[in-house]
């Protein structure tokens, strides 16, 4: 009765989808050494899609186009509210961590921060909720228009390394690779968000698989999951191998492999974990309400973690919290 | 033999009053008419779409949060219409359209004149033209922010790039065509130089002008709503960034209604290009004889 | 008066007019360019229109051909029959080499090739113009793009011929020439012909009634048969009789209408 | 009188003979002639474009990361040259715009002849073909997605809905100004209904037609650009997705190297345009004259 | 033999031709249009150019204009002389009124406004055309058109007068109307003409002096002064007789070098 087929007629395809990025760490990694392939075994043929941002992987998840995905908590949360909670569920975590606001190296304090333009990735995604927060903890304001005492300029991350080499903005609250290469160009981290969220830990990818394959091939999903665990355990524990794969699969995929040196500058910010740490989604969002760049939203019914809690448990790790 | 056939009209003041009323009447019908044969092609073009969309909504192919129907646009059309954010972006997107591409033109027009005259031109950049029009506003991004960072400047940067070229094609394309008996009874009139495209070459190139006008609007608004990226939100929000964030967050009544925005400017410059073009058909005599 | 010759209706070749009207434009700027004109054309018959610059004669040509609606009265052709027009201007197609140009109406009577060749040959041989079937028709001469359009409209093979001063722009030698190769073929063919010209001498030459139409508005004035045997020559007496005859009429019925 | 002037030139053979020796001269100083005067102003075009461009990298305005002078790009350009991933994308991305193209043109053509032809249609849809025209890419994103998953169908519908509006509206653009005069004669002859179009208002709308196709592959080329994002495909890489890359890497030199191989393409394909309407204005005699 | 009538070089309204040769095209496709024409035209004298269709009479005269460029010999005008051409096209500027038409070259000339709309009512009103000022060309009909190319080369208001077939789409009585007013510019402005026609008689009605081309290299064969003194009439006897002599001389003339 759906386009993902039954399991009795013939084998079940799983489209995957995910971004050739540090952040998806584990799903690049898993991809390129077949750790998914491996197992899902018989029980489905893998079918990889490679986005560049996150509109277009909600989209083909919407439409049927695609069954599963690695993404961040925005779109998440996005495709959550807008189905009104019929579309995706979350399965697994898959990364934290790896944001920093990066400033000029003249600023060296929130003070400074004063009249001084910075960028986000986007209004109201999680980045600029983050930085906005902050800021407001801090005692600084800053309009939705740029207004305020900082300027809060949201703007592509591409565009942001240009900005800030030209000397437009003064800053960016922006994830890895971007953390590193404003670095890289003379920049000077100020905060890291880690340092901002209990344990340290706050989601920056997880898994997410469409309500309706979820229903439809339960089986696949535990597979798909027993895959991210592995892929996981791979990147914590052969760290070199997965930034030679993590650079040869970008290669690949756009001509010319990522630099190794930046993926290992990027790599001790990034925590590879299979929580999704929900409590950091739902208390970004308050954060978001608080700063007024959404209304409230429920998360009732977005995670489904019963397949990575069997997982875990087959395997004798802990259990994550299911919220 | 002549008279016979048209009784009292043997007098030619007659006629003449009876052809003003022939005239006369051919008016007052074709007004009433003419407004008709426009509008109801429209209404049932609008009315076909609009059916069938709601048709495939109904049909459940997709789901609603994928492709909302008709009904649920509209009224999230509506709930737009009423705040003023659609208004304020509208505003703030139109008139960056209109600045960018009156200079577009300005820029456009001059280039594809001195390339359409000096041969070295265009043996030097005639082809570059046509390069620079089909590379994506993206690329340009890093320059424009070089050049003039974030300011609406860049965002003009990148629109001129993008339609000026396509503007100076039009022109270059109309000025290889025009006749030449025409050109030459222009220089035997005593017009060279400049003159000559002032009283001849422009004016006989003007339709191939004006389809250039018009595709170098399609580039320059396309370039705009990319470009638009390039500074959201320092001060105002714009039809660029609205049509970006609805994808972003998923929305789709919201995308779709700004497209449907998007699409209402778009045909409202059409008929506004449609009104000139006619115009000029209408002078030039192609529209009377046509229209049979 | 006009001749009341009247010919079975619908029959081939034959042209009606009845009460014909025709105003350009609208309004104040209305013009009424024919004024009633009532006409009958027997099938085989040849007859040229004369008249003062203006006056309507192109018009009257264009409502016959059907490419122009009548404001008033009506235009009955034999049943199917499409009439060839010469136009004033040579309406070629710039973008067709002059074979290609009288190739065009051929081809659209899906003649098979070889045949279509053929009578291109002999058509561009008819106008003198054999060895310039290659060129283009800006590559042509005034007088040549003329030829060429009555090449392609004796392509038409049609029992109808309008003609709009076909012959304004060649020499008189060239010019007696086509006379006797359009009668021929006029004769051959038993066409009907409406032709218009300014050359009184020219069209004594060759019609078998001359029209003369007035202007604003345009009605017919004046017509006469012209009984001279043929085959005639363009500078016999007879001609030049007749032709001073209707130079006569011209001069005093144009005169008068003002100009 | 006339056999005064020009000794011995009293025989029409030796006059004809002279005139080819006239003739084939010419040619044989135009053909090296025309070469040159094609190649020198682009060379020297070049020239002065990277001489202005190292001029203000050494004037240092700007630091090497943010612009990278021409010898940074053109290494950059021989490694990616050597390497197979530029020439794979280009294939790639070459290989779609070919079809995605042939496919708009089939469409735009039929649509643009439709709209033309079918004044119902006209009063219907004529305006929405430049309202079509002017929505930018990212918009049918999600509709290419529902329809055609992630498949390359999904680029070309986003290819096709960019490009078929504009070669549409260059069809409708040059149909409208067919001489009336023309469209008469083709009438006369017996042309009616689809043979009017083929044999008279296609070939005299032929270089409004063309013009539209250039204008459209500009479009469908900057649409297949956006489109190529919509999937980043694995086992392919693309021009697209290049251009996206080197800029998000802020990899300044891949950009630029990027940008110039989409350079070259332009001018390849304005090149074939070029010569296509060349070729048309040789045939309608207005290259002959206006070339004086 | 044409005239060996020498006039000083360079004095204003002459025209001087110097073994004169135009090839069109190239390599075999090479046409010899003109071949060595050799023709002195003294200020103020009135010359008619004859000759076959497709002879060479309009390169000639484009030519003369500068329009083209002479493949060999070479060309003399007065200093600064630009001769008005009126092309065997009407080339009237579609996207003008008449008015505007005539106004083209009266603005090109910078004449204030209130000279300007005195000048385009004198020419229209020369032409016959007083009341269509306001139309556009697709309204006219085709001798209206040529009538309108007349009053814009008049507008030129320049001593050398090229004219292509000028009167060729026109009746009869416009034609003699217009003869009047074309030799009463003439004289009163002492203009140098030259005009070609087909049309025998109005040549010799016109012209100080007829001049026939051959085809094919088009070449002067045959050259003859008009001593009809003026006012002329068209139809007197001793125009009627050089008009007799020319055409015999083009009989055989053309007749011999083929068509
Ligand atoms: N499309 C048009 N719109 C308005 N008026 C027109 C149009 N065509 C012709 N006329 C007018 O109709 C009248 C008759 O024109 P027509 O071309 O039939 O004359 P004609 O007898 O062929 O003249 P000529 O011998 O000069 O060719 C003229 O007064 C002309 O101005
Ligand atoms: N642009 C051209 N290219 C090639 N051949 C040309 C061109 N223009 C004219 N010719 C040729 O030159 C010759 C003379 O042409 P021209 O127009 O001067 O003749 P004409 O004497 O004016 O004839 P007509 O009385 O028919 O107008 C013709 O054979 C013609 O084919
Ligand atoms: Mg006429
Ligand atoms: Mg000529």
């Amino acid at each position: 009765e759906d386009d993902a087929g039954s399991g009795s007629s013939g084998p079940v395809t799983l489209r995957l989808g995910y971004f050739p990025n540090i952040t998806h760490a584990p799903a690049v990694v898993g991809v390129e050494k077949g750790i998914f392939a491996e197992k899902l075994g018989d029980s489905a043929k893998l079918e990889t899609k490679t986005f560049n941002a996150g509109p277009a992987a909600i989209e083909a998840i919407f439409s049927g186009a695609l069954d599963a995905t690695y993404i961040g908590p925005n779109p998440t949360v996005n495709a959550h509210s807008k189905s009104k909670g019929e579309a995706v569920r979350v399965v697994s975590g898959a990364a934290s961590g790896g944001v920093a606001l990066v400033v000029k190296p003249g600023i060296t304090s929130v003070e400074q921060l004063k009249g001084k333009k910075i960028a986000t990735p986007q209004l109201g995604n999680t980045q600029d909720v983050a930085l906005r927060y902050w800021l407001k903890e801090k005692g600084l304001t800053a309009t939705k228009e740029g207004g305020g005492d900082v300027k809060v300029i949201p703007q592509e991350n591409a565009q942001t390394i240009e900005t800030f080499n030209s000397g437009a903005v003064d800053g960016a609250w922006v994830p890895e690779p971007f953390v590193s290469r404003l670095v890289n160009a003379g920049g000077k981290v100020l905060v890291d968000e880690r340092d901002l969220w209990p344990n340290k830990q706050f989601v920056i990818t997880n898994l997410i698989v469409s309500t309706k394959f979820l229903k439809a091939h339960p089986d696949v999903v535990r597979k798909l999951v027993e895959g991210q665990v592995a892929a996981n355990e791979f990147v914590n524990t052969r760290a070199d191998e997965s930034h030679q794969a993590i650079s040869d699969h970008i290669g690949k995929l756009t001509g010319k492999p990522l630099d190794v040196k930046l993926i290992k500058q990027a790599w001790p910010t990034l925590l590879f974990t299979n929580d999704p740490i929900a409590s950091s989604l739902k208390t970004g969002l308050d954060h978001a309400v608080a700063v007024e760049l959404t209304q409230p939203v429920s998360l009732d019914g977005l995670y489904d973690l019963t397949y990575l809690n069997g997982v875990l448990k087959a395997q004798g790790k802990p259990e994550v919290a299911q919220p | 033999m002549a008279s016979d056939t048209l009784a009292g009209r043997a007098d030619a003041e007659i006629s003449g009053l009876d052809a003003l009323e022939i005239a006369g009447q051919q008016k007052t019908t074709s007004r009433a008419a003419t407004i008709w044969a426009a509008t109801w092609p429209k209404l049932a073009a609008l009315a076909i779409a609009v059916a069938a969309w709601q048709a495939v909504v109904w049909a459940e192919v997709w789901p609603p949060y994928s492709l909302p129907g008709p009904g649920t646009v509209g009224r999230e059309l509506l709930r737009q219409a009423g705040a003023p954010q659609l208004w304020d972006g509208l505003a703030t997107t139109l008139r960056r359209a209109a600045l960018g591409y009156v200079f577009s033109v300005g820029v456009g027009l001059l280039l594809g004149l001195a390339v359409a005259r000096f041969r070295v031109l265009r043996a030097a950049i005639g082809s570059m033209i046509t390069a620079l029009q089909t590379m994506p506003s993206i690329a340009w991004f890093p320059l424009a922010i070089l050049l003039f960072e974030l300011s609406e400047k860049a965002i003009f940067f990148v629109v001129v790039l993008g339609a000026a070229p396509s503007i100076a094609n039009g022109v270059i394309s109309g000025v290889d065509y025009v006749p030449p008996l025409l050109q030459r009874a222009g220089r035997n009139l005593g017009a060279r130089g400049m003159n000559l495209y002032r009283y001849v070459i422009a004016p006989a190139a003007l339709p191939a002008i004006v389809a250039g006008l018009k595709q170098g609007w399609a580039f320059s608004w396309r370039s705009l709503m990319a470009g638009e990226l390039i500074v959201v939100g320092i001060s105002q929000t714009s039809l660029g960034a609205q049509l970006t964030y609805a994808r972003e967050l998923a929305d789709a009544p919201w995308l779709l209604a700004t497209m449907i925005v998007v699409l209402i400017v778009g045909l409202g410059v059409d008929t506004a290009f449609g009104a000139a073009d006619k115009a000029i058909r209408r002078r030039w005599g192609v529209l009377d004889q046509a229209g049979q | 008066m006009t001749s009341t010759t009247t010919t079975p209706r619908g029959a081939t070749g034959s042209v009606a007019l009845r009460g014909v009207t025709k105003v350009y434009g609208q309004g104040e700027n209305a013009v009424l360019a024919l004024d009633g004109v009532t006409l009958d054309v027997a099938p085989g018959e040849f007859v040229c229109l004369v008249g003062a610059s203006g006056c309507g004669k192109s018009t009257l040509l264009n409502l016959v051909a059907g490419l122009d609606r009548v404001s008033g009265g009506q235009i009955e052709l034999g049943d199917g029959v499409n009439p060839g027009l010469m136009f004033q201007e040579s309406a070629l197609f710039p973008w067709l080499t002059v074979e290609g140009n009288v190739d065009v109406p051929l081809k659209l009577r899906r003649l098979p090739r070889a045949q279509r060749r053929e009578r291109i040959a002999e058509l561009l041989r008819t106008v003198h113009l054999a060895d310039f079937g290659r060129k283009r028709p800006h590559q042509l001469s005034g007088g040549m793009r003329q030829r060429v359009a009555l090449a392609r409209t004796l392509a038409l093979d049609t029992p109808v011929l309008l003609m709009d001063e076909p012959f304004g722009a060649l020499d008189a030698m060239t010019r007696d020439i086509l006379h006797d190769e359009l009668e021929r073929i006029w004769a051959e063919r038993k066409l009907t012909v409406l032709f218009v010209t300014h050359n009184v001498r020219e069209a004594a030459r060759l019609a078998d009634r001359i029209i003369l139409l007035s202007s604003r508005p345009g009605r017919i004035i004046y017509s006469t048969r012209v009984d001279v045997p043929r085959p005639r020559r363009i500078d016999s007496p007879e001609i030049a009789s007749i032709a001073g005859e209707v130079t006569d009429r011209l001069r005093t019925e144009v005169g008068r209408h003002g100009q």
